[in-house]
């Protein structure tokens, strides 16, 4: 498409001492700020990082100023085109998935190599070769889950399984791709419940998902309803385990989900800088500490900034817009200070996305921390 | 009786805030011309994502004129534009299934809304001012959760939305035709508005929002002008939901919220209630202004700062801006115009 | 029969809530004609700051409280002096559009100050078992919520009822010029009804906040509770707590007959009934246009 | 009888209840064209209401039977009685304060269908040209009231007295046929009030024009009226010539008001 | 003087579109005084009446120049409630009331200076006295009344507080010329009692014969003052009030 009016090619040959161009856009404000927005400060953070130890090749990055996408698909038009028009070698997203979708018409016009921190669900942008991500997309996020809970109960076959999800297109996905595998595993789903996005009171459905005996639950909600509904499970009797959804796994649930005495783990797609390590100093260093602090987002951010290096080495010195997507495609391993991951990190070949594994998280009392449950869920095949 | 009979003792000359038919065709035609006149410097001096920018800023301004016939001239506070959009846009994705050209997949869309918003006005009819305002917070869940519904159930779609083909293929100059055709939209929505607005409906519509009860006694069919208003009102809105969808190329029931309504709500206020020029100073405030506040708090906070936290400083600064124009300048940017215009002529004097 | 048990019994400790949000919209709807949407804000004002104290002080509650209470006071008495006050004169939309926007200002606002994920409160004395009605389990804690919402209406009857401040309260509400005129304090009546709202706003943030996380999602709980207001009539206390209980155990039977995905259009469709058939709900004053 | 001897306003047995009160009971009266009766009465003796009553404000509270010009009125809509020829003014005169005067006055012409909605969009010489002529009405109308000094002010900030007037060029703006005025010279002095009844005498002058006023200065009703039905707790107790109604001495006291 | 209640010094008051509604009115009310304020349509009366009462602010007016004294102390564009407390209570123009409260609640929405006990059992007295119809509507909600009955209404509501000054702007608005009578004796008992009376009517030969005062205005200024004896039947009365 329409992006063409600005090639992304110029940034190209040049000296060594030239640096690279990359721009970013992310959902700054807006109502899905409070989540993606913190990809940023792990951008940066990775970013001024590679600098200081001599950057890529010789070359240093040059990270323009990101540029707010507003949580809306007409933001994101304008910030996509903002982008692609700064003439960059990469650009670098951290938006949810809905604005992604809407400039995918905007990055295909423009070519440019994209790092993102959300994935399309392989549907508005079909894998494409300039297109990478941290984050899964729904099937393979479906097919995680069943690993864990079959992991949980031994077999999934003959068992219950009862599915609590926000009534958000995205949870929805997760949910019925989980109640595919479950019901194709021989299982059953008992309870399939959808929610509003503000609930104050879950004993109605917690009595009605008991009397049908679950042996496993899922629940893909925000974090305060999660909490309301695990409390209210746990009051109408039940005790097995809770799986979790990503947007619900940090500390503070983790801990109020465990001290209303419900099984819950929450799943962590990345693992998050803690005080002491590299990452951790590494933030603080830049001034991105809070950003680190606030979750998952920012270590999404911080490992595609390094396999953008690892993708600009791979393509060498001279690395232009053009030549990156191919060279990318072969950063099959991505290594960066304090590795972030639950598993090797790189991009599979078929779609693309930087994550392998997932990690199952509860509360663990004893010493006032969350406590990894179970092993890492692999979501290659 | 004399015309000394009563007298007036004001000492000083005050103007009409309200002016007749030609006053109000002229200000309407001046605003045609700024627009044309903005369009065309636009067009030619400016990148894609500018013209992008400003071809958002020119459907704003078809929603913004809407809000002004709706709330300004007829008193009736609605707060499901966003209802209203979606339903043109769902419509016009409906329509561009069903494998209709572009032009009527966007009028089917605005009929399509054109209609909820007759089905919106029968309550309109009994309510006013605050109940109304809630009764329309009603329509908005039912809306979005009928087009969610129709997301959700069209497979392959779910997450994301539909997509919707470009309108004018993908030449480098897509965004200046896009430019040229949202304004013919304006105008016309221009028209439609001004001319409601002005003369005998405008006079009827104005009875309405001020003397509802009495309205009646003046020969005014009060229920059918509210009808009348409503349908319209729609139709701009949903042709605009549809002509968005076409223009981003993608349409989700997520981006329909409540607070998109509000936003249509506070943009008249700001702009000036009762006025085109309100409603066209409105829209590009609105535009502009997450882009403004996004320099403002860099240039005061810096870059780093701005990057982790200017969305938030730039909408406490909106939230400040709103809320000063509401309770400092009653009448909008437009009064505060207008009336410090007549300062200065008073001084002159 | 189990079913309907489930949704009665399931619905009345959310009615509950709602309950203890529409009154505090209602006192200060009541006195200032102000329909205050940010309430939910204010609620989540004092959840952050009982949350962030206990968060730095674990184990002490007390003081944590009263800040929490005084701070939402505190911000609804400066709501209404800078911005809410000076609205007098103007339509009642204007005052409702102030108080939207506000919302979204606070909102942003407290995500700077207050920059965790998410919190968490615990009230000490909040008693955690279950009780059994019939075959349904319900919550202690959804229980004393109900109890605290009716408790505080019957305070609020009494005091108006029986003094002449209620009419003073209502006659400043509706003309605040000739009330003032015929010497009632119209501001301190303002004021205060707005400090009290915000207080009100508080407990209902606390005791909300203390049943699941805290987070800026809280502050979307006041829009939802805009049904029970309705239906119980926007000026009367007695109409907030049955409008409340009401609401949330027709709620309760969407949630349990139809699906949670239903609540919303459900009731808001319920609400526009309610608006066109008894536009005064079932206890507020109708209100009066005469030629 | 001729054509101009039937009446042009038939009430009979009109009773309004509001709330299980009645404000107007069984009422019954004819109006014949080129009358300027005069309604008098006490405070709450449903005047206002029997004005309300015939303009179709108070359609579902109203049982009874009127007729305008042969026409029953029950089943017409405010609006519709309003085109048909019954125009008024009220007790409490609700203008536009957002509007200019004139364009308040002017707003009294909508019953006058010069130009149609569509004609707005589209024929737009026929518009302007209406709007000239209507402007010029408007404004000679406001002349005639002495009120054309204050012709483009904002209407907020206008006195009570000259709200009550301008309410009153508004109701002439459609040239109604039956005009009902609801006090119109509360707020006017005095001195005023003989001003009001030359604009009275001379609105009746083109010999087309009926008039219902309901009025508690008897000094207009005597100098004005050609007839006067007396109400009280809503029942007609008298009805005649304007002299044998204000002279007779039984209606003296509760009616006239003057010495008890 | 002693005696004097309220001065009104050089009142200049101008609304928000720039008019002065009045210009250098000046006048004073004594204790037990009746003093009224004439003038035609428009002339300002109700302007005055504004800018000594305090109702000014909703009506985007401000005294500019001038002084109000009450009782010795300066009022000038003081906040309604303030006024009130010093007992001057001010009935203002067009039916103010309560729409939505009922007539008993209109008596009794007021501030601290209400009447109470066995006083306010006789003001309640005097009042259903003077409108009979207030007492057999007190439950009925006063938007609901006629338009008399809400004057009446309104008037009652002034008689609750047994004001030291007692300011009322077209007091027969509406009402019944029956009622006229024992409303003007009214008044003239307050005034007896020891507290003044500020009355703006309409029907100019009855005000003139209870006031001891006169202010006549014009286009916005004092056109003339005096006694109302010097104005009964004057010249100068027909000039201002008509305009030659
Ligand atoms: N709100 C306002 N804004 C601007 N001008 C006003 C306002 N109210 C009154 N005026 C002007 O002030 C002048 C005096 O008006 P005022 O109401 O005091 O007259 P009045 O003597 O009380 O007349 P009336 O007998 O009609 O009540 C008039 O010219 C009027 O147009
Ligand atoms: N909408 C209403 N609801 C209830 N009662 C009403 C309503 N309208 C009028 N009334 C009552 O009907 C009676 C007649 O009222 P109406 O207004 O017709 O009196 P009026 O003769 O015009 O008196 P006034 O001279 O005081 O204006 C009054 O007692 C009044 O309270
Ligand atoms: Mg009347
Ligand atoms: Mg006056």
């Amino acid at each position: 498409g329409c992006g063409r009016a600005a090639p992304g090619a110029d940034s190209g040959p040049g000296g060594g001492s030239e640096p690279y161009t990359v721009s970013l856009f992310a959902d700054i404000s807006g109502p899905f700020a409070p989540f993606v927005s913190h990809g940023v400060g792990g951008f940066q953070t990775a970013i001024a990082a590679i600098n200081d130890a001599g950057g890529v090749n010789g070359r240093q990055i040059k990270l323009n100023n990101p540029i707010d996408a507003q949580s809306t698909p007409q933001g994101a038009q304008v910030a996509a085109r903002q982008a692609v028009g700064q003439a960059p070698v990469a650009i670098l997203v951290s938006t949810a998935s809905t604005e992604l979708a809407s400039v995918a018409s905007v990055l295909a016009g423009a070519g440019t190599t994209t790092l993102a921190v959300p994935n399309d669900d392989g549907q508005a942008v079909p894998p494409k070769p300039y297109y990478f991500s941290a984050t899964v997309s729904s099937p393979v996020a479906a097919k995680a889950y069943a690993n864990a809970i079959e992991q949980e109960l031994g077999t999934l076959s003959g068992k219950n399984i009862a599915i609590v999800v926000n009534n958000a297109a995205t949870s929805v996905a997760y949910a019925d791709g989980l109640k595919k595998l479950v019901e194709a595993a021989g299982g059953r789903v008992s309870n399939y419940l959808k929610n509003e996005p503000t609930i104050s009171s879950f004993t109605s459905q917690a009595g009605q998902i008991m009397q049908n005996k679950p042996d496993a639950m899922m629940i893909n909600d925000s974090t305060t309803n999660t909490a309301i509904e695990v409390a209210a499970l746990h009051d109408a009797g039940y005790t097995g385990a809770i799986f979790g959804g990503t947007a619900a796994n940090d500390d503070a649930t983790l801990k109020k989900t465990s001290d209303e005495g419900g099984d819950y783990r929450g799943p962590r797609e990345w693992k998050t800088p803690v005080e002491g390590d590299q990452v951790w100093a590494a933030a603080e260093k830049y001034g991105h500490l809070d950003s680190a602090k606030a979750g998952v987002y920012f270590s999404k951010g911080y490992m595609l900034a390094y396999a953008l290096k690892a993708g600009l080495e791979a393509c060498g010195t001279n690395c232009d817009a053009k030549a990156l997507p191919a060279a990318m495609a072969k950063a099959s391993k991505v290594t960066a200070p304090g590795d972030l991951g639950f598993g090797a990190s790189g991009f599979t070949a078929d779609n693309h996305v930087l994550l392998q594994a997932l990690q199952f998280f509860g509360w663990d009392k004893a010493s006032g921390k969350p406590a990894a449950l179970g092993q890492p869920i692999s979501m290659v095949d | 009786m004399t015309a000394s009979t009563v007298e007036t003792a004001s000492k000083a000359a005050t103007g009409p805030r309200v002016k007749p038919w030609h006053l109000r065709m002229r200000s309407s035609l001046f605003l045609a011309v700024t627009l044309l006149a903005v369009t065309a410097v636009v067009t030619s001096t400016q990148f894609d994502y500018n013209i992008f920018l400003y071809n958002t800023f020119l459907l704003t301004c078809v929603g913004a004129l809407a809000m002004n016939l709706l709330m300004g001239t007829t008193g009736l506070v609605s707060v499901g534009s966003a209802g209203f959009l979606a339903a043109g846009a769902f419509g016009g994705v409906w329509f561009d299934r069903m494998g209709l050209p572009f032009v009527a997949c966007v009028l089917g869309g605005g009929l399509l809304a054109a209609v909820l918003g007759l089905i919106v006005s029968l309550p309109a009819i009994r309510l006013r001012g605050l109940a109304l305002g809630l009764g329309t917070i009603s329509v908005h869940f039912v809306v979005i959760f009928v087009v969610d519904q129709y997301q959700q159930r069209t497979p392959g779609v779910g997450v994301i939305g539909f997509n919707l083909p470009p309108l004018f293929g993908t030449t480098v100059q897509v965004q200046h035709q896009w430019a040229w055709l949202l304004l013919g939209v304006v105008l016309l929505a221009l028209a439609l508005v001004s001319l409601l607005g002005a003369g005998r409906t405008g006079r009827a519509l104005r009875l309405i929002r001020d003397q509802e009860q009495i309205a009646s006694t003046q020969a005014i069919p009060v229920t059918g002008y509210k009808m009348m208003i409503f349908a319209i009102t729609s139709f701009l809105f949903g042709a605009q939901g549809a002509l968005t969808g076409f223009l981003v190329g993608q349409v989700s029931s997520e981006q329909f919220t409540l607070t998109l309504a509000m936003q249509y709500l506070a943009m008249v206020m700001v702009g000036g209630l009762d006025s085109v020029w309100g409603a066209a100073l409105g829209a590009a405030i609105f535009t502009a202004l997450p882009f403004a506040m996004q320099h403002l708090v860099s240039a005061v906070l810096g870059a780093q700062q701005a990057s982790l936290n200017g969305a938030k400083y730039g909408v406490i600064a909106y939230a400040v801006l709103v809320i000063a124009f509401i309770v400092g300048a009653p009448g909008g940017l437009v009064r505060l115009v207008s009336e410090g215009a007549r300062k200065i002529q008073a001084r002159r004097k | 029969m189990n079913n309907v048990l489930l949704a009665i019994f399931g619905g009345l400790p959310l009615g509950a809530t709602y309950s203890l949000i529409a009154l505090g919209m209602v006192l200060i709807y009541r006195t200032t004609g102000t329909f205050n949407l940010a309430h939910g804000q204010f609620m989540l004002l004092a959840a952050f700051v009982l949350a962030d104290w206990q968060l730095k002080r674990p184990g002490s509650f007390v003081l944590g409280l009263a800040l929490a209470l005084i701070a939402s006071g505190v911000l609804s008495a400066v709501v209404y002096k800078l911005i809410l006050s000076r609205t007098v004169g103007q339509p009642h939309w204007v005052a409702f559009v102030a108080t939207l926007v506000l919302g979204v200002g606070l909102d942003a606002a407290m995500s700077l100050i207050f920059d965790q994920p998410s919190y968490n409160i615990s009230i000490p004395a909040m008693p955690h078992g279950v009780v059994d009605l019939f075959g349904v389990k319900v919550g202690w804690s959804s229980l004393v919520v109900g109890a605290i919402g009716i408790l505080l209406s019957v305070v609020f009857i009494i005091v108006l009822r029986f003094s002449r401040l209620g009419v003073q309260v209502r006659a400043a509400g509706q003309d605040p010029v000739l009330a003032a005129q015929g010497g009632i304090q119209v501001r301190r009546v303002y004021v205060g009804a707005w400090v009290i709202g915000g207080v009100l706003a508080a407990i209902a943030g606390v005791l909300y906040g203390s049943s699941t996380i805290v987070d800026g999602s809280m502050s979307g709980m006041a829009l939802v509770a805009v049904p029970a207001l309705v239906l119980g009539g926007l000026d009367s206390f007695e109409g907030a707590i049955i409008g409340g209980l009401a609401i949330g155990v027709v709620q309760g039977f969407i949630t349990v007959y139809l699906g949670g995905e239903y609540v919303n259009v459900v009731t808001y469709s319920i609400l526009l009934v309610l608006l066109l058939a008894l536009p005064q709900g079932l206890f507020g004053t109708r209100e009066v246009l005469k030629v | 009888m001729s054509a101009s001897e039937a009446p042009i306003l038939e009430i009979a047995d009109l009773t309004v209840t509001f709330g299980g009160v009645k404000a107007v009971t069984g009422v019954s009266s004819k109006i014949k064209p080129q009358e300027l009766v005069a309604v008098v009465g006490p405070n709450g003796a449903g005047k206002s209401t029997l004005l309300n009553a015939i303009s179709g404000l108070v359609r579902r509270q109203t049982v009874g039977d009127i007729r305008f010009a042969g026409q029953p009125l029950q089943e017409l809509s405010p609006h519709r009685r309003a085109v048909a020829g019954i125009g008024r003014s009220f007790q409490n005169p609700p203008l536009v304060d957002r509007m200019s005067v004139v364009e308040n006055v002017m707003a009294g012409a909508f019953g006058i269908r010069d130009y149609r909605v569509v004609d707005q969009l589209v024929r737009w010489r026929k518009v302007a040209r209406s709007e000239r002529a209507r402007e010029l009405q408007a404004r000679t109308s406001l002349d005639f009231f002495g009120l054309g000094g204050i012709a483009d002010t904002p209407t907020s900030e206008i006195a009570y007295a000259q709200r009550k007037l301008v309410d009153i060029a508004r109701a002439l703006m459609a040239e109604p046929k039956l005009l009902l005025l609801d006090e119109p010279t509360s707020g006017l002095g005095r001195s005023e009030h003989a001003a009001m009844a030359d604009v009275l005498r001379r609105l009746m002058e083109p010999g087309t024009m009926t008039i219902l006023m309901v009025e508690h200065h008897m000094d207009l009703v005597r100098d004005a009226a050609t007839r006067v039905i007396g109400l009280q707790a809503g029942e007609v107790i008298a009805d005649g010539a304007t002299h044998d109604v204000l002279d007779s001495a039984e209606f003296q006291a509760s009616l006239v008001g003057t010495k008890r | 003087m002693a005696d004097t209640l309220l001065a009104v010094a050089d009142l200049t008051v101008r609304y928000r579109n720039g008019a002065l509604g009045v210009q250098g009115v000046s006048f004073e009310v004594r204790k037990g005084q009746i003093v009224a304020i004439l003038g035609a349509a428009g002339a300002g009366k109700t302007t005055t009446v504004r800018g000594i009462s305090g109702f000014l602010r909703s009506e985007g007016a401000r005294v500019i120049q001038g002084d109000v004294t009450f009782r010795g102390k300066n009022i000038t564009n003081q906040e309604p409630h303030n006024v009130s407390r010093l007992g001057l209570f001010a009935v203002p123009e067009r039916r103010k009331i309560f729409a939505n409260l009922s007539v008993q609640e209109n008596l009794e929405a007021l501030g601290k200076g209400m009447v109470t006990g066995d006083r306010r059992a006789e003001v309640e007295a005097l009042i259903f006295d003077l409108f009979p119809v207030l007492g057999e509507v007190k439950k009925k909600l006063a938007g609901r009344l006629s338009g008399g009955q809400q004057q009446m209404l309104a008037i009652g509501r002034a008689l609750m507080v047994d004001p030291k000054l007692l300011i009322i702007d077209e007091m027969t608005l509406g009402l019944h010329p029956s009622l006229h009578e024992p409303l003007f004796e009214a008044v003239q008992r307050i005034a007896s009692t020891g507290s003044a009376v500020l009355l703006v009517d309409e029907s100019t030969g009855n005000t003139l014969e209870v006031a001891q005062h006169c202010v006549l205005l014009k286009a916005g200024q004092v056109w003339a003052a005096g006694p109302s004896s010097d104005f009964i039947g004057n010249e100068l009365l027909v000039a201002g009030y008509v305009g030659e």
